[in-house]
């Protein structure tokens, strides 16, 4: 049995059915991420495993012991918010004690485990400020300093990055993912956005409209999504009718609906050779916009419309109107 | 910006000195009648001799007793009751909107029956006091819970506290701001409710002297009265801003930062 | 949700009446004197009688003219004293200060004066309503204005509106809410005021009717007269309700979300 | 002279400098972007040419005319804030006539032309709902019409996505410059991300400090940084110690600091060949993170710490920790 396993997990909210039939293991260590559109019920799952939530039917365990009815407070899970979760009335340094202090430790006791956690997120000498004095990042700095002195067996972290801006947000990630890795900790992440979930994670679980659409590794699920919905939510893919596939590229194999990724297409001023791997198709560059080290060239072949990402590693560079030549290996189409 | 405050501070005492020379004008040259204003120079002898003949120690010290007494348990009664109805949430879906019409209710247009309920003396302004500070610290602190940020309740129960250390080291905490609020509030309602109650029936106390001094057509005493409830106001607020400022030191200090220089032509 | 409300109701109602059975009961039981409590059934009497003479018509008018009157002149000076200071910044910086200190002295407590001032009639109600209207309108007004987003004002100025203009169709209507605000609580207020006034002195009234029943321990007429306010404030508040939403469609109708299975196990 | 122009415009906040002798010009229908951190200046050089903050010495021009001192009531300039600018007792039909309205325009004028202004911006049916019932992306969208509907001589946009999503800010980026060109407007953005920056501008001011760093092309502004702090600010550009650099290519050439781009170097399993047109270095992989269609990999050579950009179009990656053998073209290496 893993470390925590969902089975057969049912949630409504009145008539909303919220967790459909769910079941979801993570292993002991790893740092596992909970991907999907808001409202697809990513949250409410997290929210069940700490307690917050009850569910409906099924199961939850969490090392091998059945949680589904424990309170919250007995759990042993630590949890980071989106926003607004430090209590406001204390300092840095109560705020992180808070834990400790319920659980009736000694004080020098506390004040050990509380100055060394506050060392972790690198906020040494902020222990008398206000949450107000502090910046969103400080704050939530401050949050995963609170949950992880006492320990817990299980932090979950509710998108904790949105409500701070993006310079400061990468570094955030990168010391969560540290002191995850440091303290050999079991952690669930939820997002919306793909790129945190690559960026972090040693697992995804894709999640679309209270189901589990799939769950592999970051490299897996980019390069082979499993279903539609996974190809149209990670990666930007081209997604085309198999038809209107067959018909720029001159062939009536393709079927149903043919998924491919941008930087999969090659492009040239000359045509491409034929080659028993690789299709073949020509197009007008209809737009183009460098995207840090990529280009990215709209293209219009025939009356369908795709994109295609080009390394930005040299000067010259397709014109807007311009004939270009593509070519895509078949090991790189997927079909649905 | 120091500088700036500065120059506000003598622009209004230019104008209140202004208006009390303006006053006393108005008095020498008889473009009012003293029988109806009194003017400044006689306010402040009758304010010298109501202090110094002790009548004034006599007559506040009743009146605030009142009040104080009265804003100790309405306050009391707000909170527990706030904090009771904020736990246990459906009781406080039945009750609060009859508290809401009860309220409704302007509690000094009571005064009289409270003056028969509990007689002339201190017991009926404590309690007409009690009611009116009561409504304003329940309904603070009723709403303070019921609004307050989930995340908090949350994070404090998967830090493992109890729904007692909950309710003890967090919620009651944070919502302080808003039960200082009601308290504030409360202040000056249990004044006006020991004020008003005296006027009603009593035998002492400084409204009694308000209304005596009327009846009799003092009015450099009435004024004086009146200079006496503005200092006591201006001195609460600016004992009480202090307070709050203890309290809730864990709020920022929001600073107003103001651009001088927009549409400025137009 | 629905349903919800219904069962709401049905408890409140049920407490309601369970209170006036116990009431009666305890009348007729003796438990307590109806000296001081009268019981619901005589109040109910009562109630039919003093409506039915015409007297609660012909005190109440004057009592509702005295208040009206008051909000009406109270509010009109709250708010144009407001967008005056709101709009010449700087005055409202010298002032305000002292308004705000002005308003520290308990308006009630000096009805006296006013009744000495204005005499035992009409005006010196107005007068007392309309202060207490004022104070209220006036902050709620200025502070709405030196409180509003600037990309409005900025925004109006772009679209090529005048300043005057601007103050027409942005200022003054965004700031509504707030002044509907002030002005509700002056209508409370005001009442309040005309009341407070009539028990100091006057020759009809509500509050003179209250007052002249206490006097005469004519308990089962002062229940009447409370229940009368109870049932006035409770058709007002509904009343506003409606106004408000009408005027401020344009706000997001928030609906409480409330999630009920959170920490339900602690 | 330009359709705009900044003549040494100086302004103060108190003694704060923030704009220095700063000397800007736009040509008419060009879509300008002033890109910059927080604090560099930028919105305030923007609210100057609206009118709504007055300079301290300097003057601006607009067609030719003086508006140095003209009120902004009287510019006919438009401006899209970051948010919360729609009137919110009125309705969007009511918005975005209110300029019109402000003109004592007559009624059926002001029909046609507020009808046509939101069908641009696709609003169609919204015309009686107010602010407050509309998402954000919405609210930027009645903003943008009701702007447009009073023909500006200049569109000014103050980061008007930043409070959007990333999902909906894409779409209005797009329906922006597109209503950008059909109009053939005049526009000047205010941004700090440069990817925004990139994908919109015509030309981009790079800003830092009260001064202009650089004006560009976006693609001259990437490929070719004049300053070390421009190769900071746009891409995510090695910058090196021409010490440290000289160190790892084994050759005493570079002296001060050198800088080149993460998707200019070229990684093998194999040593690279010698060439005269480019230097060869080796290093070890210490991170590889999936980003959209590139890997990004952390590389340590000696004791330097770079990135390196590659194409997410093969399944096979270096390894953490393997050795691997990189190259750069001279050409691309570019020295501050």
């Amino acid at each position: 049995m893993s470390y925590i396993e969902f089975k057969n997990v049912d949630k409504y909210f009145g008539k909303q059915h919220v967790l459909k039939n769910l079941n979801l293991s993570v292993e002991k260590g790893q740092f596992v991420t909970l991907l999907g559109a808001s409202g697809c019920g990513k949250s409410t799952l997290l929210r069940t495993l700490a307690g917050l939530t009850s569910i409906n039917s099924g199961s939850i365990f969490l090392g091998g012991e059945d949680i589904t009815y424990k309170s919250p407070n007995k759990r042993n899970i630590g949890m980071i918010f989106q926003q607004y979760s430090l209590f406001p009335t204390m300092n840095v340094y109560n705020n992180v004690s808070f834990g400790l202090r319920m659980r009736k430790m000694n004080k020098d006791q506390i004040f050990s485990l509380v100055s060394n956690a506050i060392k972790m997120v690198n906020l040494e000498g902020s222990e008398k400020k206000y949450p107000s004095q502090l910046s969103g990042g400080e704050q939530q700095r401050v949050a995963l300093a609170r949950c992880i002195v006492t320990q817990p067996k299980v932090l979950l972290l509710d998108e904790p990055f949105s409500a701070i801006d993006a310079k400061l947000r990468k570094s955030l990630q990168s010391r969560i993912k540290e002191i995850h890795k440091e303290l050999g900790m079991t952690s669930i992440f939820v997002t919306h956005d793909q790129d945190e979930a690559m960026t972090m994670s040693d697992y995804i679980y894709l999640m679309n409209n209270g189901v589990i659409e799939q769950g592999a590794n970051p490299l897996e699920l980019y390069s082979r999504p499993a279903t539609l919905f996974a190809a149209g939510f990670i990666g930007d893919y081209n997604i085309l009718d198999g038809k209107d596939f067959s018909e720029i590229i001159g062939n009536g194999y393709y079927k149903s609906k043919v998924a491919f990724r941008p930087e999969m297409i090659l492009a040239s001023r000359e045509p491409f050779d034929l080659s028993e791997e690789s299709v073949r198709f020509s197009g007008v560059i209809s737009d183009m916009i460098p995207q840090g080290s990529i280009i990215r060239y709209h293209v219009k072949a025939g009356k369908t419309k795709l994109i295609v990402d080009v390394l930005f590693n040299k000067e010259e560079f397709f014109d807007i109107n311009e004939q270009v030549y593509f070519e895509i290996a078949k090991d790189h189409i997927m079909q649905f | 910006m120091k500088k700036d405050d500065l120059i506000l501070n003598v622009i209004r005492a230019a104008i209140i000195i202004g208006f009390l020379i303006l006053w006393e004008a108005a008095a020498e040259y008889k473009w009012v009648s003293t029988y109806y204003t009194s003017r400044p120079s006689e306010v402040i002898a009758d304010l010298i001799q109501f202090t110094s003949s002790g009548e004034l120690m006599k007559h506040a010290s009743i009146t605030l007793k009142e009040a104080f007494t009265g804003l100790f348990y309405g306050s009391i009664a707000g909170i527990l009751i706030g904090l009771l109805f904020g736990q246990f949430v459906n009781a406080g879906r039945v009750f609060n909107p009859i508290i809401t019409a009860i309220h409704g209710i302007p509690q000094l247009t009571l005064a009289p029956v409270y003056i028969l309920w509990f007689g002339i003396g201190f017991a009926s302004k404590v309690f007409l006091a009690g009611l009116m500070t009561f409504f304003g610290v329940f309904f603070a602190t009723y709403n303070a819970i019921i609004t307050m940020e989930q995340n908090l309740i949350e994070s404090a129960s998967l830090l493992g506290a109890s729904k007692y250390q909950t309710l003890i080291h967090v919620v009651l905490p944070t919502c302080t701001p808003w039960i200082i609020m009601g308290i504030r509030t409360g202040l000056g309602s249990s004044l006006v409710g020991a004020i008003v109650g005296e006027y009603m029936g009593a035998a002492a106390g400084f409204g009694w002297m308000v209304a005596y001094a009327t009846s009799y057509f003092n009015i450099k005493r009435v004024m004086s009265c009146i200079v006496i409830l503005l200092l006591v106001g201006i001195v609460m607020n600016a004992g009480l801003d202090r307070i709050e400022k203890f309290l809730l030191r864990w709020r920022t200090q929001t600073s107003l930062s103001i651009e001088n220089n927009t549409i400025q032509n137009n």
